[in-house]
């Protein structure tokens, strides 16, 4: 018999609210759909009001794992539309800045991973290593979560040697744990069960669907923006595009472990050879009548920022296609003919960052089958006459010991 | 393959399609097509280029027409091609059939410029609310968002 | 690619005799880093008033009003509820009226304490 | 007096207040080593140690709000708690912690494995009940993995735990415990057996690897969503006592049970209970949930061979030694 269930928009293994509606047979999903929205917040609107530089922390906002993706794809666009050559120093720094990030979304990815196939001691290990990063982030640039380490025409915080020396000192660390990890995860038995062979996506699909990043290039595709269309200093910089050919949900990890080390490998390049010099230039506040299609390679996959300038100090269009969008098509894909069981770990390994507008949810009676849509408006109405409703006693009230 | 070959090609293969075309920056090329044209052009590049990536459609008001900027992507070079469409009539084509993984992009579009897409393989609404008033859509520049007074609990 | 037999154990069994990696936060506090950006910390005298922070501030959380109609004496109104500590208005100040303190926990019951008028 | 002496074991010990409070101090026990496993801190603040967080827990459960589905049966889904809480304390008064008298448990008789090992399986049966009469897709989904599941290590745990029962040569739990105890070196033979039964146990207790009926990203609460409050406590209660009585199960069938009188009897049932719930614990961290038919492909093909194997090791030693 095939019935239908409603994932999310609240679910425990969804962090942010995104609705999966899942026709199963079983155990076995037949179809899927995805409802989006809920999380829409008009930033491209909003951003056609603000100033470019009250922009640069209004993109950073978009998203708070990745945030210093966004602000940098921004800044390299409006970089582009000023026609202003950043400070080399500040380059460095900045490309060092995006690699550390993508170190610390990655760990990430691999916790969130292991928490969503149930492997607790797994995710607190990874995150408690991730702490490491996070620590040089926020020595490097204050703050642990927004950064707000990009300007136009450079960064806005310098490293010096004792700084330098502690992030070489921690990443041997990183290193060693990451191929822990690594080795890990290839021989656990019960987590290589749970990550082999879920969630195909053979290399057709998956430029169909135009997917983006690890996702795409665990289905054997070698394309990175870092070298595709290199941007800050990475056409100076030595590293490998990682890909792996299992198309599974395994393949994904191991991309990203890859990825990981090669990161490591990337910043030691970056600190060793940290030019001197001034690490911003001076920025005008208008911008020239212009466009640019600035393309970034985020911890996630392909991030795109599509900037149309008009002359005044406030841009007339910004438009923002965040990875994750990317690889929903390429999700639905995937979840077809899975497990119940492997929901979790597909969705969790396009590392979705939703950024979506509306708000609805579905209700099916259980008894006759009917299915009714709610609106947010009715579903408050609906609350607030329960709780009218509800005769509460004087002792249901009190605190009953 | 670079840049440059790619937009003499274009301007030699397919010269009767495309109005505009132009290397603008490193690395990106600018294709301005008619929209009857677009799908044509899409297949072009998808054949004899292996622009299979859709990196977003951009849609832009200006106006009197929308501008709808498809950025296509591959190791080389970056093509944005785009089409006009006037605002009285704003019609433009599927381009699913070539590349499946443009639907969201599509949607999107529908929702928020209150853009046609003929032949669009699923129309529903993508981000706004099911209660979303219909011929309202955010991103046009005539839609103005009226930001309600802040009130913060607990009196002045 | 070998399956093993809990490869994870030793790992694990180590931990047990390690110091636990949590830091029991509002009991014992770590250091903030010193470019942290905690509050904003405004210098009225050095004020010219410019209003560029004004403009610049991406949350519109700045105030600046002019106090007496001869002399050039601001203060200023920070709406720390709107505040997201960006800093912007340290590097837009011209004459370096702006700094960021280190305070963290700026949790309040009332959004109203969150006002706070710099003379 | 005679009948003073029941009531003593039903309401003191080893009845309802013992496996209260012996079995909250086991969920602290339980978490404090699974968090120093990871090498976190774990309860801190309730009581020494955070030892009292379990029972704080619990109040704060019994102090929400309880919610009945407006679809659900009320009166199943009232019952099946109290009911379920009921079997599993029913099942602890078997085991044999008495162990200075002859009649070791006031309701000891030849043939209480069986009981015991029956009484722990309606549990399952309930959450599969209270999953499908909660009326909700996640419920229900919920419960049928826990009918699922049964059929995989159930069969498994009888033949693990019929093994020393053959090799002492009777069913009731006393007298194979007094046969461990008499000659201890025999406890080697069960290895194979005490493994099994411990992974079928940890599977009963639905504890990662086999929390597949209630795993939380997968199926929210499984049979659990739809309950909250005061029934939500006591399934959790249920859990913790379940775990007590299965390692005491474990314990006074593998481990020689629990020699000595009162203070000696307890003291070895606390030891060896939380010697079992700590690989309990250890196995819980060292492994990453699995699939349902991952699980049942695993229990036919590893567990129960394994298990008719210790059967026939059984056998042919008792022959030996005989």
């Amino acid at each position: 018999m095939e019935y239908k269930v409603a994932l999310g928009p609240q679910h425990p293994a969804l962090h942010e609210p995104i609705s999966i509606r899942m026709t199963l047979d079983g155990e076995i999903i037949r179809d899927a759909d995805l409802k989006l929205g809920y999380n829409h917040r008009g930033i491209e609107k909003l951003a056609e009001s603000r100033t470019y530089i009250q922009n640069l922390y209004l993109t950073e906002r978009i998203c708070g794992i990745c945030s210093f993706s966004h602000q940098t794809c921004y800044t390299q666009g409006v970089e582009k539309l000023m026609e202003l050559v950043p400070a080399r120093r500040g380059l460095y720094i900045r490309t060092l800045v995006c690699e550390l990030e993508r170190v610390h979304s990655h760990l990430l990815w691999l916790g969130v991973a292991g928490q969503e196939a149930g492997f607790e001691s797994f995710f607190m290990y990874t995150w408690r290593d991730r702490e490491v990063v996070m620590d040089i982030l926020d020595w490097i640039s204050g703050n642990r979560v927004h950064y707000s380490m990009n300007t136009f025409g450079g960064v806005r915080r310098d490293i010096d040697e004792l700084q330098k020396k502690k992030i070489l000192d921690s990443l041997g660390l990183l290193k060693s744990r990451t191929e822990y990890y690594l080795n890990l995860a290839a021989s656990e038995p019960t987590f290589l069960g749970r990550l082999a062979g879920v969630g195909k996506l053979s290399k057709e699909t998956a430029i169909a669907l135009c997917a983006v990043g690890p996702t795409l290039r665990a289905s054997g595709v070698p394309m990175d923006v870092r070298k595709d269309d290199p941007y800050a200093v990475y056409d100076e910089v030595p590293f490998e595009v990682c890909t792996a050919d299992s198309c599974d949900v395994l393949g994904r990890a191991v991309v990203r472990v890859k990825e990981l080390i090669q990161s490591y490998l990337i910043i030691e390049f970056l600190l060793k050879n940290l030019p001197e010099g001034p690490i911003k230039v001076k920025a005008p506040r208008k911008v020239k009548e212009n466009e640019v299609y600035s393309r970034y390679e985020a911890p996630r996959g392909e991030n795109v920022h599509y900037i149309k300038s008009n002359g005044s100090d406030k841009p007339e269009r910004l438009k923002v296609r965040a990875p994750t969008l990317a690889n929903y098509a390429a999700t639905i894909a995937m979840l077809k003919n899975g497990f119940i069981a492997d929901i979790p770990l597909i969705f969790a390994a396009i590392d979705p960052c939703i950024c979506c507008a509306e708000r609805l949810v579905q209700l099916d009676s259980a008894r006759n089958g009917e299915s009714r849509v709610l609106t947010f408006s009715q579903l408050r109405a609906m609350a607030n006459q329960r709780y009218k409703n509800v005769n509460f006693k004087k002792k249901d009230i009190a605190w009953p010991f | 393959m670079n840049p440059e070959t790619i937009v003499e090609k274009i301007h030699s293969d397919i010269k009767d399609k495309v109005q505009e075309v132009a290397l603008t920056a490193p690395r990106r090329i600018q294709v301005k097509v008619g929209r009857e044209h677009l799908n044509a052009v899409l297949t072009y590049l998808k054949e004899q280029f292996g622009y299979t990536h859709l990196g977003t459609i951009s849609g832009v008001d200006l106006g009197e027409n929308f501008e709808v900027v498809y950025h296509l992507s591959d190791g080389v070079a970056t093509v944005n091609v785009r089409i006009l469409t006037p605002r009285s009539d704003p019609k433009i084509p599927s381009v699913c059939s070539v590349i499946p993984g443009a639907i969201l992009y599509e949607r999107e579009l529908q929702d928020m410029f209150g853009l046609v897409v003929e032949n669009i393989p699923d129309p529903r609404p993508l981000l706004l609310a099911d209660d979303w008033p219909a011929g309202e859509y955010p991103l046009r520049k005539d839609w103005v968002f009226d930001r309600p007074a802040e009130i913060i609990p607990g009196g002045a | 690619m070998s399956l093993k037999i809990a490869p994870f154990l030793p790992e694990l069994l180590r931990s047990l005799f390690k110091k636990p990696a949590t830091v029991k936060y509002p009991f014992e506090k770590t250091p903030v880093p010193k470019d942290f950006r905690g509050n904003v910390v405004f210098d009225p005298p050095k004020c010219i008033g410019c209003m560029i922070c004004v403009n610049d501030c991406p949350a519109e959380a700045i105030e600046i009003i002019r106090v007496s109609e001869t002399e050039k004496k601001f203060k200023m109104i920070l709406h720390n509820d709107r505040c997201i500590h960006c800093a912007q208005c340290v590097d837009s100040c011209p004459t370096k009226t702006y700094h960021m303190n280190a305070e963290f926990e700026l949790a309040v019951l009332n959004r109203h304490q969150l006002k706070i008028e710099y003379k | 007096m005679a009948i003073l002496k029941p009531i003593l074991y039903i309401l003191v010990y080893p009845g309802l207040i013992f496996l209260m409070v012996y079995s909250t101090f086991c969920e602290w026990y339980d978490r404090k080593l699974y968090a120093r496993l990871q090498n976190r801190i774990g309860p801190l603040h309730t009581g020494r140690s955070g030892i009292l967080q379990p029972v704080a827990d619990i109040i704060k459960l019994f102090a929400k709000e309880d919610i009945v589905p407006e679809k659900a049966d009320k009166a199943m889904f009232t019952a099946l708690p109290i009911f379920a809480l009921a079997i599993v304390c029913t099942a602890a008064l078997y085991l044999p912690v008495w162990h200075y008298t002859e009649a070791a448990s006031f309701i000891s008789f030849p043939g209480d494995l069986i009981v015991v090992a029956y009484l722990l399986t309606l549990p399952t049966l309930i959450f599969f009940l209270a999953g499908w009469h909660s009326t909700n897709y996640f419920s229900a989904i919920g419960g049928v993995r826990v009918l699922t599941m049964l059929f995989g290590y159930e069969i498994p745990l009888l033949l693990a735990l019929l093994s020393p029962a053959v090799l002492a040569d009777s069913w009731r739990l006393l007298e194979i415990a007094r046969f461990f105890q008499n000659k201890p070196l025999l406890m080697l033979v069960n290895v194979i057996g005490f493994v099994i039964a411990l992974i079928a146990l940890q599977a009963k207790l639905e504890r990662v690897p086999f929390d597949i009926p209630h795993a939380e990203t997968e199926i929210i609460g499984g049979q659990f969503t739809e309950y909250s409050g005061k029934k939500l406590a006591f399934f959790r209660l249920l859990g913790d006592i379940e775990m007590v009585v299965g390692a005491g199960l474990i314990s006074a069938v593998f481990l020689g049970g629990f020699p000595g009188g009162l203070l000696p009897g307890l003291a070895w049932f606390i030891i060896k209970t939380l010697f079992v719930i700590s690989l309990l614990a250890a196995m819980r961290a060292a492994t990453s949930r699995i699939r349902i038919d991952q699980m049942i492909h695993f229990s036919w093909r590893w567990l129960a061979p394994l298990a008719v194997l210790q059967l026939f090791i059984v056998i042919i030693i008792k022959g030996m030694v005989s």
